[in-house]
């Protein structure tokens, strides 16, 4: 029975066909010749004043006045001012509420709700859907800002007009809420985009294969869809989260108001380094950003690659 | 059959409230404009042109518009350019730390758009000479857009065959006829939908121009904008609604001969 | 510095004049008046005099903060305008960066002996001096009274000429116009949101009416007994429901309140004349009133009791403005200081107001002739700019601002006074460096 | 196991494209029915028309005596293997395998035993811990199969689950596939655009063009008699010569040359008909020397099949193929005859077998 | 046209893959030549190295007396059809086709006269506006095809150019691929892991297993004497039977049966020696009726193979296959014999062939 039972194992392991990556030949040479012009440039305008940003955070810095004229070196004391500020930890916490509740969840899970209810649509209604989504993705922040204080407005606002309400102050009641929304509205084509582009690489036979077994809409999400697209959300959530936390439009919406109840870390930053002139405090609460940052891409890596 | 039409209302309904709500704040900027002295309140215009010959007459409307548009396809071109080039040579080429360069370039891409970097940025530009130069400026957006660009479009050239390449090879195209010839327009979709990207950030960015462009007359509409407003910082509805709708215009017009022309869609996954 | 020197024939000079306005937007008339007159005419006038020079306008129209940032980045690398045009407060942190210089150091004796200063009140030069030295000329100036609605007023049996003697009369009239159902009776700038205009139209008058200064003597006031009559208003203000905290809180408040106010939603409101030119001005404000002059009452801003305001007075205002100066980075610092006085000459001045938008220049001379049509800031000059007080033109006096600004904010929340006094004083011992520079 | 018949089945995709024209189909319980075909005449959509992966336009689908049209895959009871086999790159051999009675809500341990059984009738035991990106294609294959034979479904649909496999893998897939539905004896559906893979495996057979069936039957009679040149130009490893002729009384001229009327149609031809004569390749003989009712010319193509030769002789222009075994095979270029089996030829009248 | 030899070819993969392990070969000018093996055993990598695209970790290789080892694929002057054709998809036909002579920088109008000629040739008159995209598999390969002839390269490089098209669409564009060669002469190496289409097209064809080669020769002498029991069973549409056996004195003993020794092996064998019987199904006879020198058991199963059909036996456990002609089929179950030809059966010892 041994022949017809069981297939000799021709080929016991096949290691992934890769060649050569090096298809047209570059080269490590002419390779370091492609991005020397973009390095230059990013060395120059990014690299080197990131660094000096990063060296403003320990001195005293300031826009006007004495220390505008002499700073002087003040080692970790703008960071220490930083972690005894009750302001600063206020800040903190909303942005990883604005942060989580913007981008990881609204962006994030809108995005990816429009692009799985789009899939495999076509036509007028799928490009109509996707164009106003993008539309509130590439207008200007300045006129986007006055859309949603006009639709916010207590007296006046679309919002409560549509809803029947009479001077409901959006963003005095419910600041984060309002910016979050906003923020929602803003950023939502881009993890639109993404995953729409990932849905397309989810091979079709393994969605039909789960509903064949009888998977549920929700299963095939968890078993086929996702352990697919964990690249994606991959880059998804490293780029969206990095874009909203340095993100600034929340200003124009309540300038951190009221009384500092949205005052997210990039507005504190401005608030801190513009209104106030305090540079070197801006700085270092820059480089804190930069830290945390750096915490949650190290995060998502290793949340998503740990289980391959 | 019934889980089918539960299915379609469900479907209709979803729709209908996302239009909904994407529409919703967009219908101030349909309306305001035509409305003779508008307030934040969306109703039926009077469809008065006057604001629109207003803003026309205003002496920095037009022309920040197109000051916008050379900052922004500028950049968007330099942008295109080098991150391609870099993209292409780190997709095919395994230089060492290239994925730990690409993380920490966009890290630090992250600080270089706050608020905090505008002494650097400002003191660099005045050392090198390039303050009051939209030439200055446009180097210096775009060196705030290559990381991501660069990261995105990356994606892009991981996702294209290299038998493409390799075959052109045997043919005897050099490195960059390959380029030229092959890769861009397989990219196409990719480069366009960056360029798209990088246009809508310069075109919305007031801090940098304001800061670094010293003359009115080179200064772009996202500044412009900021000046409609009165003695007392209060909003000029009128310039503000209507100058805001030509200042869109531009941006939605790129992105539909961009879609229609080149498919608009991303790539991406980091490759594990 | 070779070109240091203005003799140099037949080299044409250039000039450049920048200020935060800009033609179609923000201060356009000043932006037009400076383009279609000033410079026509000063390089006229130059020319008569046998130099050949060559102005030109730098136009902006942005937030002050931005202006500020821009203009201290410009300083700061040696570049910028000749002229600039700063706001009053910003001066003592500008000469301590060493953004601006004396003009005397600058322009050398001409400076001081400008014609100009003897037309200007002390008070008001006071505004460009720091640490004794005049570092600009003055601009303009303003003050704060209280404005009301007077047909809100009749509804609520209130009389038109009404000028209260103390703060408890004008929460008596508060009450008289909640009582007749009014929404909005009493609007006093409090909270963050509205920034440098709580201090101005808020807390700082109300404390220099209780009889106190934020900074007096070089010492820093802590949280004495004047500034906890002043939070104890606004608690009884916005805790009493006479205003409107809502207002205060959002980023356009200080807009929608003056809105309601030209809609007779609002019965007293503490504002600059600014208020009147460019709020409720029939023919250009964003709030028109067409019936301005008939409607709105303005009153002077009392003492919490008669004779208990600072200086012992028995009624107070604040005042700030704008300097114009020279950059110390000028290549021509005297021609510029030509073109700078040139732009503070009664004949400029006069002609500025021509376009309709008068206002209180800093020259009394001038002043006189000039606001004699407009009862409102006949009565600012006359009147008010006697009683008025200046802020500290000091580095940190902004942030002593914010800090004061959330002192009110803190009130209109429900804190007391007492308390929001006490975390004025803890933040304050942060800002100004310590215990020993506050007065006990 | 059940029987699946088709009645009438229709799918017209949204866009216009008829994939299947009202077609009718049985297939026995514990029938090896392949469905063969060139691209694009429908196989694929018939075989996800039966799974419920597309819904039919018309028509009906019954599996086992339940009418199934409205219902959701799930919910047919049939399993499917997909040409690329879709296993989950995320899970295991075991976690594969078991992935149906995860989803049935079967316990942990039942379905890793389950498993663990079905992978070690494959001959999966060693593998059961890897990923699928780990394993060959063959070894892929196989999880996929107990994957099906997991579920314990009526019917099993194939859909060119070969294709994928190398050429020598291919050939000893097909005979396993075969001998493992005759133990499990379920009725299974087979999709291949592979004559050789239908030929060899399938109990039954059906011809698919363009969204109809023009031929079903038993392998040997679709190859011995196809009923028309479609199907005739289709099956075999090497495609049947078809011809233009015309009949004169009771002999053929074919490319220049006579030829008898073949045994199955004898007598049914009118003089002067144009028909098109049929022989494959394999029921031609080669000679080397003039031989009677042949077709005689150059030969031009040599092809090895192994134990023999493929030639093709150009008959006054017209290439005809026919098989020489090893040991009697031409040069290029020297003169040869193939002479066509009477009994195994074939004669077209517009297209449909002429037969008695 | 150049010849092609290859000196102690090694090709190394970072990551330490010996893909191919100092080979030497030799290609005659004009020659059509396969490469054939299992996936992975280094054909890919062979065509790459001999294209340049892979840079050689050791040996040489030359091309008309040119040693290119060092040179960049472009001065290579050969000429590659990948297996997904490679056209590029922005460009029309005649622009893939004049691809090569717009980077050798020909006159646009001279290339595109050259396009539209050998396009010509090969039937693709009224496609030359199209995209890729817009034509089926079958006329994208022949665009691939009319690509390399534009070039008029030295050597043509060929990776499984038809796997990608459907089984009968592989049949025709073998022939037709064939028959160009031909009348082009140029050398052609032809990488394929069907072996019935190495045997079909090659002039000659070498056989690889794991970076080596393990047979070289003409299509008939690989499929006849096979030079070890790796490329007996990769050769052939359907395996050799390759049997465990003992030789006792004159006879074999196989499966529980005697057999003769085949005459290859004829007193080469000592006394007791273990061996491999290897016979392919071709060569086997069958028997309805008990047959001396055979291998008895019972049918389990039947494949058809068209004109003929292959039983598989079980005798005494081990599986042995044989062809029965058409007409004489056995049904499952019956009991059956296998009669090898004794001038086709094969011996190996150690897995290589023992013949005198
Ligand atoms: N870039 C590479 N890096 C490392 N190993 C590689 C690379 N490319 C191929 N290999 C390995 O080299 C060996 C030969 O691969 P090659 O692709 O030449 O095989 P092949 O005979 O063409 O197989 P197939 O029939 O599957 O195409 C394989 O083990 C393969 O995994
Ligand atoms: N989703 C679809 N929408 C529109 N037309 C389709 C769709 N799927 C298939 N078709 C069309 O239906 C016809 C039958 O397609 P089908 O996939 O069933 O063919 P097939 O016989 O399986 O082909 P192949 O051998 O290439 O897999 C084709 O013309 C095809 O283009
Ligand atoms: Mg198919
Ligand atoms: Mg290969």
């Amino acid at each position: 029975m041994a022949q017809a039972t069981s297939l000799p194992d021709t080929t016991e392991e096949q290691p992934a066909r890769r060649y050569s990556e090096d298809a047209a030949g570059l080269g490590r040479l002419r390779a370091g010749a492609f991005t020397a012009p973009a390095l230059a440039l990013i060395a120059v305008f990014l690299v080197f004043p990131a660094l000096w940003v990063l060296y403003l955070g320990i001195t005293n810095y300031r826009l006007t006045g004495i220390a505008a004229a002499d700073p002087k070196v003040v080692g970790i004391d703008n960071f220490l001012t930083a972690l005894a500020n009750p302001r600063f930890w206020n800040s903190t916490w909303l942005t990883v509420e604005f942060v989580a509740g913007s981008a990881v969840i609204g962006q994030a899970v809108l995005g990816f709700t429009i692009a799985w209810v789009l899939r495999d649509r076509r036509g007028p209604l799928r490009r109509i859907v996707e164009g106003i989504v993008i539309l509130a993705w590439i207008l200007p922040s300045a006129v986007v800002a006055f859309l949603w204080v006009a639709l916010l407005d207590p007296r006046d606002g679309t919002l409560n007009a549509v809803l029947g309400l009479t001077d409901f102050a959006w963003l005095l009641d419910h600041p984060m809420l309002s910016i979050i929304v906003f923020n929602i509205w803003r950023g939502t084509a881009f993890s639109m985009m993404l995953y729409a582009a990932a849905l397309g690489n989810v091979p079709p036979s393994h969605l039909e294969s789960a509903r064949l077994a009888g998977a549920s809409n929700w299963q095939q999400l968890r078993d086929v869809v996702f352990p697919h697209i964990r690249g994606h959300v991959l880059t998804n959530l490293l780029l969206i989260s990095l874009w909203t936390f340095n993100d600034f439009s929340p200003f124009m919406l309540t300038a951190g108001g009221p009384d500092g109840k949205s005052e997210v870390l990039a507005v504190h930053v401005y608030n801190e380094a513009v209104r106030n002139g305090s540079l070197g405090y801006g700085a270092a609460i820059s480089t804190i950003i930069l830290l945390i940052n750096l915490v949650v891409a190290v995060f998502y890596l290793r949340l998503l690659r740990s289980k391959r | 059959m019934t889980r089918f039409v539960l299915g379609r209302i469900g479907f209709s309904t979803l729709v209908a409230v996302l239009l909904a709500f994407f529409t919703l704040p967009l219908l101030w900027l349909a309306s305001a404009p035509l409305t003779t002295d508008p307030t934040y309140k969306v109703s039926v215009p009077d469809f008065t042109w006057e604001n629109f010959q207003t803003i026309l007459e205003h002496p920095y409307a037009l022309p920040s518009l197109y000051n916008s548009l050379v900052l922004s396809v500028g950049t968007a071109l330099l942008v295109v350019l080098l991150a391609a080039l870099a993209a292409y040579a780190l997709s095919r080429v395994h230089l060492p730390g290239r994925d730990v360069l690409l993380y920490v370039l966009l890290l630090l891409s992250s600080i270089i758009t706050g608020t905090a970097a505008m002494v650097p940025l400002f003191q660099l530009a005045v050392d090198l000479q390039l303050i009051d130069s939209q030439f200055g400026l446009i180097l210096i957006l775009s060196g705030g857009l290559l990381p991501a660009a660069i990261f995105m479009l990356k994606d892009f050239m991981d996702a294209t065959p290299k038998s493409y390449e390799e075959s052109a090879r045997v043919f005897g195209a050099t490195p960059l006829q390959i380029v030229r010839h092959v890769v861009v327009p397989l990219v196409r979709p990719g480069l366009a939908t960056i360029a798209v990207w990088s246009v809508a950030n310069v075109w919305g960015n007031f801090l940098m121009p304001f800061l670094l462009l010293r003359d009115v007359e080179k200064q772009p509409a996202a500044v412009i904008m900021y000046t409609l407003y009165t003695e007392g910082g209060q909003a000029n509805l009128r310039l503000l609604s209507t100058f805001g709708l030509l200042y869109s215009v531009p941006v939605v017009v790129m992105y539909l001969i961009v879609s229609k022309k080149y498919g608009f869609r991303f790539h991406g996954g980091i490759k594990r | 510095a070779c070109g240091q020197s203005s003799g140099g024939g037949g080299d044409t000079i250039e000039l450049t004049i920048a200020q935060n306005a800009i033609a179609g937007g923000k201060n356009a008339a000043a932006a037009e008046f400076i383009a279609n007159w000033v410079i026509p005419k000063f390089e006229e006038a130059q020319k008569a005099k046998g130099k050949d020079v060559k102005v030109k306008f730098v136009p902006s129209g942005v937030d002050d903060e931005q202006y500020k940032t821009k203009l201290s980045l410009d300083l700061k690398s040696g570049k910028g305008a000749d002229v600039i045009d700063i706001d009053g407060i910003w001066a003592g942190e500008f000469a301590q960066a060493g953004y601006i210089k004396p003009l005397s150091e600058l322009v050398g004796p001409e400076a001081d002996s400008w014609d100009g200063w003897q037309q200007i009140p002390e008070a008001v030069q006071g505004m460009a001096t720091y640490e004794g030295k005049k570092y600009a000329l003055p601009v303009g100036t303003d003050g704060r009274v209280l404005y009301f609605s007077k047909p809100v007023f009749a509804k609520a049996g209130l009389p038109a000429d009404w000028q209260p003697k103390s703060w408890q009369e004008v929460l008596d009239a508060g009450a008289k116009l909640k009582a007749a159902g009014v929404p909005v009776p009493i609007q006093i700038n409090a909270g963050t949101a509205m920034g440098e205009a709580t201090s101005m139209q808020g807390v700082l008058p109300l404390l220099a009416g209780a009889g106190g200064e934020v900074q007096k003597d070089g010492k820093w006031t802590g949280a004495s007994q004047p500034l906890k009559d002043a939070l104890g208003l606004y608690q009884k203000i916005y805790g009493g429901g006479l205003g409107d905290p809502r207002l205060q809180q959002d980023a356009k408040g200080r807009d929608k309140s003056f809105q309601r106010f030209a809609e007779g939603e609002v019965g007293i409101l503490m504002e600059g004349d600014y208020f009147w030119r460019g709020v409720v001005n029939p023919k250009d404000g964003i709030a028109k009133m067409d019936d301005r002059d008939q409607s709105v009452g303005y009153a002077l801003i009392p003492a919490i009791e008669p004779g208990k305001g600072i200086r012992g007075q028995d009624f107070v205002s604040m005042s700030g403005g704008a300097l114009r100066t020279v950059n110390p980075h000028s290549k021509h610092p005297k021609e510029a200081f030509e073109l700078l006085a040139f732009t503070l000459s009664p004949e400029a001045l006069k002609e500025e107001a021509k376009n309709g938008s008068v206002r209180v220049t800093p020259r009394t001379d001038v002043n006189k002739e000039l606001l004699a049509g407009d009862p409102l800031l006949t009565f600012i000059s006359e009147k008010v700019l006697p009683l008025t007080a200046y802020r500290p033109p000091v580095a940190v006096y902004p942030q002593v601002s914010v800090a004061l600004q959330e002192a009110t904010s803190a009130v209109v929340g429900g804190t007391t006074p007492d308390q929001a006094a006490a975390d004025y004083q803890k933040k304050l011992e942060g800002i100004v460096g310590g215990a020993g520079n506050i007065a006990s | 196991m059940a029987a699946i018949e088709l009645r009438g089945l229709t799918k017209v995709y949204p866009g216009g494209v008829r994939a299947l024209d009202a077609l009718d189909l049985v297939i026995p319980d514990g029938e090896f029915f392949a469905l063969l075909g060139p691209s694009g005449c429908g196989k694929t959509t018939l075989l996800r028309t039966i799974a419920g992966l597309e819904t039919a336009t018309g028509g009906s689908v019954v599996i086992g005596e339940r009418d199934v049209t409205g219902v959701q895959p799930g919910g047919r009871d049939v399993a499917m293997v997909f040409q690329d086999y879709a296993l989950f790159p995320h899970m295991d051999v075991t976690d594969n395998i078991a992935y149906p009675l995860r989803i049935k809500k079967v316990a942990k341990t039942t379905r890793q035993a389950k498993a663990a059984e079905v992978g070690a009738r494959l001959g999966l035991e060693h593998l059961m811990d890897r990923r699928p990106g780990q394993l060959s294609g063959g070894q892929q294959q196989r999880v996929a199969l107990a994957r099906v034979m997991a579920t314990q479904a009526q019917a099993f649909l194939f859909d060119e689950p070969l294709s994928n496999l190398d050429a020598r893998l291919r050939l000893e897939a097909r005979t396993f596939l075969k001998k493992l539905q005759r133990e499990l004896g379920v009725t299974t559906v087979f999709v291949t655009h592979d004559q050789a893979e239908a030929l060899a495996m399938a109990d039954r057979m059906a011809v698919m063009e363009a969204g109809h069936i023009r031929q079903i039957g038993t392998p040997a009679e679709v190859f011995q008699r196809p009923a028309n040149t479609f199907v005739a130009g289709f099956i075999g490893s090497t495609p049947m010569n078809l011809l233009d002729g015309v009949a004169h009384g009771g002999t053929l001229e074919v490319a220049g040359c006579a030829l008898p009327v073949p045994t199955s149609a004898e007598g049914l031809l009118a003089d002067g008909e144009k028909i098109v004569y049929g022989v494959r390749p394999e029921y031609n003989a080669y000679a080397a020397e003039p031989a009677a009712d042949a077709l005689g010319g150059k030969v031009v193509i040599m092809e090895n099949l192994g134990a023999s030769h493929l030639v093709t002789l150009d008959v006054n222009d017209v290439m005809v193929q026919a098989i020489v075994p090893e040991g009697r095979e031409p040069a290029i270029g020297d003169q040869g005859w193939a002479v066509p089996r009477r009994d195994r030829a074939l004669v077209y009248r517009d297209g449909e077998l002429v037969a008695g």
